[in-house]
């Protein structure tokens, strides 16, 4: 019991240190954000009040009040800070709605299409793994080959051939397709390329487990290839894979950008790409708090994805 | 002996790889394993030893093809065996153990987990009573408080318990041969002897057990036969007492001539003690914080003195706090009390600058001397670079005495121009040894310098570190958990446990009437080889 | 009693067995991207002597022609030779590439060595930086950088330089850690060198020298991430033909005029599948002779 | 319709011609059907709007969205004739200065407010307060002197001078009646959910993705054009934004869209000859798609220059090969379905390289550099034409053809793909020589507000309508007599000299009529019209055929 007792307190203990370092993170961030976009060129009011629009002084001067333009940066960045605290991102300069309401508008097509990404590419990943490493040259070169030439396609381009192809042409998938038949295309264009990303590092621990005596051991004690494979190699080739889980969600979220463009989906990335083409900087601001926060929150779930996998470290924590 | 108590049947075994390029391995091989005896197969790395014992497995490796006139194990020809049947005998009817059980469990699953799969695997027992089978087997392996082991991952074991774990998890499903594949090197001298004797207990019990070995001490030690292994080649086979006793072959002698022992007789030089000693050291002490800042003591209140071209023996088990001396005698580390100095002169609580002069006559010698070498340079490169900091800058003179090095280390000159990373372990070890000497160093550290080499490797080196003292007049500090090592190249002998000093003095008086429990201890432990005959 | 002959096919404990794979040399993938890249840099360089014909030259009575002996990857909408295009626009990419990675390296290279030489306080704040700059998505953070600096060719490339500058400076100190506590550089200190002489002839060397594979590896994803930029409108003027920006113009036609989609994206797989191969073997050698 | 919006041109005025042009072939197949109610329609269109209140800001996707949930006061038919609507009927007196409008008392807007004179004030109120930032209704009423509510069903409005578009504004879409009490919300909430009397009510918006309409069950106020009564026949409507065209196209085909609001033009053949795709083919009025120059500065501050660089463009063979016929090109300076159209000006200026090159050797641009473009002392022949990031592919691709056949006479046309604010920011500050425009007006008015020297002086922001920057006092006269005289013979006179002018001297170079193009599928929705007053598409009379 003692032993569990340990463990929570060593969770407790972790968790605390990643929400507080992820405070900090989500603190650097937006005051850099924050400082860059101050030496933007170019007048806020413009953008408010959008192209072309008639402006008198007056309704300038109304605009910057309403969006506290009329304050100098400092004011701006402690006021921005304070909301922040309470929850409050702030307007954007486009729509002029609450930036909270807007992303969070985009945040479940995103979640969607990024845990449904996340699978394909551990499921093509884990699936090419489990035939090919550690077998024959040939199968090897199969899964190898598979995996550079994966990571090196270029996901819109993917993403511009599955539609043509499976939407436009055969027409198996809708073309704006919501739910899970619209899910498939744009997971795919997102998911196989990471797939190979995921492959080539899975596979090296996979092999690297393969080869360590400890495999010699579990195949003298009877145990079959499969077995081998599965309870043992696998989750030394997961953890590397896990460790990478930030990453893997910040390249999703950054390839959506151009994948939600290709499948007309809405999320965070098209989003995103919109407030930079307008410079819509409470947007931008925004985007950067959510980061900071999905930061935080995949660096949780990677602890605890880890602890199943692997308890040494929280173990050893735990003793310590 | 009687077919009845023959567990394996092995004739003419042959292996042949055919990647990464064709070549045979192992060629015509024959030995029994006989219930109740230890056969040990004796040869150095690369002369098919592990293959052996593998192919008993059927895991002799990818592309690798067996054939035998007779390949029986408990009675049942396996030659030919689908991979299936092979699993059947795997782990039920022979157990292997493997070198270290750090990576021979494996480190993510619980000790139980890993002890339990082999019952899983052969449906032995039912969920229910399988944990207590394993206690059992944890219990046989003799771990003390097995329950609390078996939920324990082998990272959180010590070096002899992980090692026990791992013989529980080979016996668990009680096979009758027991493999097992230089199952105490690098483990301390206490611990090697403790699995030996499990070993020798399993045998005593009736089972078979093929230890694969390099070490004639541990041969010695425990085996009834003895196979001398070279190059796939059986170059000597029979009982264990002929064979260590009167070996017919040459190389078996050159193997029992390389298991280093003490060397007895008076101190080489003779002794002025007026001169000015090598290092002095006095009251040496360290402390390291540990993970919960609470400070621990690694070295604590460390004096000696170290005369000009004697070798003092550092010894003691990992953790001792021996490296941590070493690293302070080298000024890399600087001591929290006490004080070195070296060659009369103030060494630790120096300024670097100021010491970083005087460096050249103190060098080191270390366990991996690969990694020591800047990956990329050649031979040529790392003594010109030594020589550099030796003050020798022109050229061609260094070139010179580049070769000269060489020599002195008996390498010949055409490895100049090669990396090391492609040269041997013993090669190696020389190129260390030359840039070592290349600052004309009055004192050599030398941490664990053979313990990665092979036994005959292992006293070439040796013997060349002894010539070089003597031609040099080198005063070193020779750091080893090797007894038989320490007791070999030592004039004077500290036995270090826990940071702190158990016994110093001269190495015939330790060696031979040790006074300190733990240093008796330590010396029932090693392994010696029986008198030539 | 004859032999029987079992072949096994495990690859288990081949490692345990043989210490490492045999070191491999360069195979016909290696050698096939080696020549890939060598006609991708021909292509960049003298473009007319792969394409004579003008990409800029329109001829809108011949659009839409699909691939023929006459024009290999078709024509374009504005019936430009779509193949004198995808040519043309192998400088502009490589370009953006190339500047992308030398950017993100020279980031990447001042913080790991921030992080290496600069002490226990400044490694513990820059390693903290480079882990949020590692998690940051990279494609986001360029396009942050864009909203700032604006869009064109120059600031798209330090956009993905910086964007993906994390994963070098991680890299770089990783590498730098390791050489700064090798036993090599405490050899070197043994020695008696002084410290300028082991910073400049052993430590700097020693980081640097994953850096010729990491190089090569990294153009090749620069340039799948900024023609990506290019794709969504970030990058070169029309009507310069830029891999991104062909693919980007492609993209209403893809129904109707497949080869426009298809070329200039098999030109980004094709030029980033070369030169990760190349890397990764480059990569192998490297870990290969320093784990020997 | 419905092209993608460059900047501030992209207003509709109000047209005198109505459209609702159906292709005729498509609607003999199921003419049999009757209409039903219930069902869903997608609409699928490009881009989405900043707001769904039409008059903030206000941009081509909100007049759509306007004519969802808004009536206007009055109507207009092709013929160019007003009807009434929300008023029932009005009177002009005072020469022109007051218009008093007599409003129906039965209407109500969805939230129950009651439609009367003093609603209709608030509008006005609304429109004109500097918070609202209109930039399609308020620049049009600059001369408005005073609303009155005399009663609920009696409102004057009085103007400072004659302005015969003043009803003409009125009937615009962007013109529609809003609930007083949702417009007091202030614009972040009336932008979400914004209220009218319209025949559909703004259910939810998912940014970025649709917005959604449902049926006003209780509607009863459709313009006399309507092909029914009552309530609109859809359940609701779906307003999907897809900017990507091939999707777009391939989600009608496929029939996850119903109604298409700006065909790409690369798909208009594939439509023409699909089954069940009917368009609604046709152009709008007023000054075409076409790009100003900069006359105030070098080198089209020459006007031989201009004169070659019209000379050099072969907008047409772009058109085909781009656009697959789909548009028509233009050459004159108004379209030709606008009223006091010119035709002699049509084709001013044929793709002539010779007559370019001789202009610019007369221009002194005789030299040529290494590439081939001429030079002046040294000066090359550049013209910086910024275009918006956003710009459709085809655009741009007829950007880069024209580029190309510039290049043939010797200029280097430099197209500056800009963030679309940078391309603001260079309007504002003159810095450009080409600058897209167009105004879908259904009046030769429309030449007022491009060439006018009034449009010269920057709006507050620096926004000018005068890009070519142009100052000519007899243009000016002219543009002012044209509103001003009621005598059509007189009126024609005086825009055909004001066309001349704009074509002789160059001031733009017209590339082709602003095309109103939606497709339906009519397995999903038919009787998808536009609509009787600006030819955008109208779900009124539309309704989903059951399988």
């Amino acid at each position: 019991m003692a032993q569990f007792r340990d463990l929570a307190v060593a969770g407790a203990r972790r968790l605390a240190t990643r929400l507080a370092s992820g405070l900090l993170v989500l603190w650097v961030s937006v005051t850099l954000t924050f400082l860059a976009l101050q030496v933007v060129p170019g007048d806020p009011v413009k953008i408010i009040a959008g192209p072309g629009a008639v402006l008198t002084p007056d309704a300038v001067a109304a605009l910057r009040q309403q969006f506290g333009l009329d304050q100098p940066a400092v004011e701006r960045y402690l006021h921005y800070l304070l909301g922040l605290a309470h929850g409050n991102l702030g307007m954007s300069y486009e729509s002029q709605q609450p930036v909270t309401t807007l992303i969070f508008g985009q945040l479940g097509s995103s979640v969607a299409l990024t845990l449904a990404a996340l699978s394909v590419a551990w499921i093509v990943a884990l699936l090419g793994i489990l035939l090919t490493a550690a077998r024959s040259p040939v199968w090897g070169g199969l899964g190898r080959g598979f995996e550079v030439i994966t990571s090196a396609l270029p996901d819109f381009w993917l993403g511009l051939l599955l539609i043509t192809a499976f939407s436009f042409k055969l027409h198996w998938f809708p073309a704006i397709g919501r739910g899970l038949s619209g899910l498939i295309l744009p997971a795919l264009a997102l998911g196989i390329p990471l797939a190979g990303f995921l492959g080539q590092i899975t596979r090296q621990s996979f092999e690297d487990a393969m080869a360590q005596p400890f495999a010699l051991s579990v195949q003298a004690r009877g145990a079959s290839d499969l077995r081998l494979r599965l309870r043992h190699a696998l989750r030394h080739a997961l953890l590397p894979g896990i460790a990478l889980s930030n990453w893997s969600v910040g390249w999703l979220l950054g390839a959506s950008v151009a994948i939600e463009q290709i499948f007309a989906r809405r999320g965070l990335g098209a989003l995103i790409l919109e407030a930079v083409q307008r410079r819509d900087f409470p947007i931008i601001m925004g985007s950067v708090v959510l980061i900071a926060l999905v930061y935080v929150l995949v660096n949780i779930v990677t602890d605890g994805l880890t602890f199943l996998v692997d308890r040494r470290s929280q173990a050893g924590e735990a003793r310590a | 002996m009687s077919g009845a108590d023959t567990l394996a049947h092995v004739e003419n075994l042959t292996v042949r790889f055919q990647r990464p390029h064709p070549r045979t391995v192992l060629r015509d091989i024959s030995f029994t394993l006989q219930a109740g005896r230890i056969l040990a197969i004796v040869g150095e790395s690369g002369s098919g030893k592990s293959v052996t014992g593998r192919s008993l497995l059927g895991l002799a490796g990818a592309g690798a093809v067996v054939t035998a006139q007779r390949l029986e194990i408990v009675g049942q020809p396996v030659l030919g065996l689908s991979q299936r049947a092979w699993r059947r005998l795997r782990g039920k009817e022979i157990g292997l153990v493997l070198q270290d059980a750090m990576v021979s469990l494996d480190p993510l699953r619980p000790v139980a987990a890993e002890i339990g799969e082999v019952l899983a695997v052969h449906d032995i027992g039912s969920r229910g009573t399988r944990p207590a089978r394993v206690i059992e087997a944890l219990t046989e392996a003799g771990v003390p408080r097995p329950e609390e082991r078996a939920r324990q991952r082998s990272g959180e074991l010590s070096g002899g318990l992980r090692q026990r774990a791992l013989v529980a998890a080979a016996i668990a499903a009680r096979p009758r041969i027991l493999i097992a594949d230089e199952p105490t090197t690098a483990l301390d001298p206490t611990v090697q002897r403790q699995i030996l004797d499990l070993l020798r207990t399993m045998a005593e019990r009736g089972d078979a057990v093929l230890l694969i070995t390099h070490d004639m001490g541990v041969v010695s030690a425990v085996a009834d036969d003895v196979l001398v292994l070279k190059d796939g080649h059986v170059i000597e086979q029979g009982p264990a007492q002929d064979i260590l006793r009167t070996p017919r072959h040459a190389y078996t002698r050159s193997l029992l001539a390389a298991v280093p022992g003490h060397r007895s007789g008076p101190s080489r030089i003779a002794e002025t003690s007026d001169e000015t000693p090598a290092l002095a050291v006095s009251g040496l002490t360290k402390h390291y914080p540990r993970p919960d800042g609470a400070p621990v003591a690694v070295v604590q209140d460390i004096s000696f003195t170290l005369r000009q071209g004697r070798t003092l023996g550092l010894v003691g088990e990992s953790g001792a706090g021996k490296s941590t001396v070493g690293r302070m005698l080298l000024g890399m580390t600087e001591p929290d009390a006490g004080a070195v100095r070296l060659l009369g002169d103030p060494w630790s609580g120096i300024a670097e600058p100021l010491r970083r002069s005087r460096r050249a006559a103190i060098q080191m010698i270390y366990q991996d001397p690969l990694s020591s070498f800047d990956p990329r340079l050649t031979v040529r490169d790392i003594l010109l670079d030594a020589l550099h900091a030796a003050g020798l800058r022109d050229k061609p003179a260094a070139l010179r005495r580049a070769g000269e090095l060489l020599a002195q280390v008996g390498l010949p000159e055409r490895i100049i121009p090669q990396s090391p990373r492609i040269l041997s372990g013993g090669q190696r070890q020389r190129v260390a040894i030359a840039r070592a000497i290349a600052t004309n160093p009055r004192v050599l550290i030398c941490d664990e310098p053979v313990s990665a080499l092979d036994v005959i490797t292992q006293a070439q080196v040796l013997e060349l570190l002894d010539s070089l003292q003597k031609r040099l007049n080198l005063s070193m500090v020779f750091i080893s958990h090797d007894l038989g090592v320490i007791g070999q190249v030592s004039d004077d002998i500290m036995v270090l446990r826990d940071g702190q000093v158990v016994e110093h003095g001269a190495a015939d008086a330790i060696i031979t009437a040790p006074k300190h429990p733990y240093t008796r201890q330590l010396f029932e432990a090693a392994l010696h080889l029986p008198k030539a005959a | 009693m004859s032999g029987v002959a079992i072949i096994e096919q495990a690859a288990v404990a081949d490692a345990a067995l043989h210490q490492g794979p045999a070191r491999r040399g360069p195979g016909f993938a290696v050698y096939a991207s080696c020549f890939i890249l060598a006609l991708v840099v021909l292509a960049a360089v003298w473009p007319h002597v792969l394409a004579p014909t003008d990409p800029y030259d329109i001829d809108p009575t011949s659009a839409f022609l699909p691939p023929s002996s006459a024009h290999w990857f078709g024509t374009d909408q504005s019936g430009r030779d779509a193949f004198s295009r995808v040519i043309h626009g192998t400088r502009p990419s490589l370009l953006i590439g190339l500047l992308s990675i030398a950017t993100a390296l020279a980031v990447g290279g001042i913080l790991g060595l921030a992080a290496v030489l600069g002490g226990r306080a400044v490694d513990h704040a820059v390693a903290r930086v480079i882990d949020v700059l590692f998690a940051f998505p990279g494609l986001i953070l360029a396009l942050i950088c864009i909203a700032i600096l604006g869009a064109s060719p120059v600031t798209l490339a330090i956009a993905v330089g910086v964007g993906s500058s994390g994963g070098y400076a991680r890299i770089i100190r990783a590498q730098g850690l390791i050489v700064s506590t090798s036993g090599y550089v405490a050899a070197a200190r043994m020695l008696g060198h002084a410290p300028r002489r082991i910073l400049f002839l052993t430590i700097l060397p020693n980081i640097a020298r994953p850096l010729l594979p990491l190089f090569t590896l990294g153009i090749g994803q620069c340039i799948v991430w900024a023609t990506g930029l290019s794709f969504l409108g970030l990058g070169v003027q029309p009507p310069e033909a830029e891999w991104g920006a062909l693919l980007a113009d492609s993209r209403s036609y893809t129904a109707l005029a497949w080869w426009l989609t298809v070329f200039p994206g098999a030109m980004i797989a094709v030029t980033s599948l070369s030169l990760t191969i190349l890397g990764r073997y480059l990569q192998a050698r490297f870990d290969g002779r320093d784990a020997a | 319709m419905m092209r993608q919006v460059p900047g501030p041109r992209g207003r509709l005025l109000t047209a005198w011609l109505a459209a609702a042009t159906l292709s005729l072939s498509a609607t003999a197949a199921w003419a049999a059907d009757q209409p039903q109610s219930g069902g869903t329609i997608t609409l699928a269109t490009f881009k989405e709007p900043r707001c769904l209140d039409p008059t903030v800001g206000g941009d081509v996707p909100q007049d759509i969205i306007a004519h969802m949930f808004t009536d206007s006061l009055i109507s207009q038919t092709e013929d160019g004739a007003y009807h009434p609507w929300l008023a029932t009927s009005w009177d002009v007196t005072d020469g022109g200065l007051t218009y008093t409008f007599h409003l129906r008392t039965d209407v109500k807007f969805s939230d129950g407010t009651p439609f009367n004179a003093a609603a209709v004030k608030a509008n006005f109120d609304h429109w004109l307060d500097p918070k609202t930032g209109s930039a399609n209704i308020a620049p049009q009423l600059t001369n408005l002197a005073s609303v009155t509510a005399v009663n609920a069903a009696t409102l004057v409005v009085k103007l400072k001078s004659a302005n015969a578009f003043f009803l003409t504004t009125l009937a615009n879409p962007s013109a529609g009646m809003q609930s007083p009490q949702a417009m007091a919300r202030g614009n972040t909430l009336n932008c979400e959910s914004p209220v009218g009397s319209g025949p559909f009510i703004v259910q939810k918006w998912i940014h970025g993705s649709e917005v959604i309409f449902t049926r006003n069950p209780n509607y009863n106020s459709p313009p006399p054009q309507a092909l029914h009564t009552g309530p609109a026949y859809a359940d609701r409507v779906v307003w999907k934004v897809i900017a990507e065209p091939a999707t777009r196209f391939n989600a009608l085909l496929s029939g996850e869209v119903g109604v298409l609001n700006g065909l790409p033009p690369e798909d208009y053949i594939t439509a023409k000859s699909s089954q069940n795709i009917a368009i609604i083919d046709d152009f709008q009025p007023g000054v075409p798609w076409q790009v100003d120059l900069n006359t105030k500065r070098a080198p089209f501050n020459d006007v031989r220059v201009r004169r070659a660089f019209r000379y050099s463009l072969d907008a047409p063979a772009g058109l085909r090969s781009i656009f697959f016929g789909a548009y028509q090109p233009a050459g004159g300076p108004l379209s030709p379905n606008t009223p006091f159209y010119d035709a002699a000006v049509e084709h001013a200026y044929p793709y002539d390289i010779k007559a370019a090159d001789k202009l610019l050797d007369a221009a002194g641009w005789t030299g040529r550099d290494a590439q081939g473009y001429r030079t002046k002392n040294g000066q090359r022949l550049t013209v910086h034409f910024p275009v918006y990031a956003s710009t459709q592919p085809a655009d741009l691709a007829l950007y880069e053809q024209l580029q190309a056949t510039a290049k043939k006479a010797g200029f280097d046309l430099q197209i500056e793909k800009q963030d679309d604010s940078k391309v603001y920011a260079r309007q504002y500050s003159w810095d450009y020589d080409l600058y897209i425009d167009y105004w879908t007006v259904n009046t030769p008015g429309a030449l007022t507000f491009i060439y006018d020297s009034d449009g010269l002086t920057s709006l507050d922001g620096g926004y000018h309508n005068n890009e070519a920057g142009i100052s000519d006092p007899h243009l000016d006269a002219l543009l002012a007599a044209g509103p001003a005289t009621s005598d059509p013979a007189k009126q024609k006179q005086i825009y055909d000299e004001a066309q001349q002018i704009v074509s002789d001297d160059a001031l733009a170079a017209p590339l082709y009529v602003y095309p109103s193009i939606a497709a339906f599928n009519t397995d999903k929705v038919r009787d998808v019209r536009t609509d009787w007053s600006v030819h955008s598409v109208t779900l009124y009379d539309a309704w989903v055929p059951k399988n």
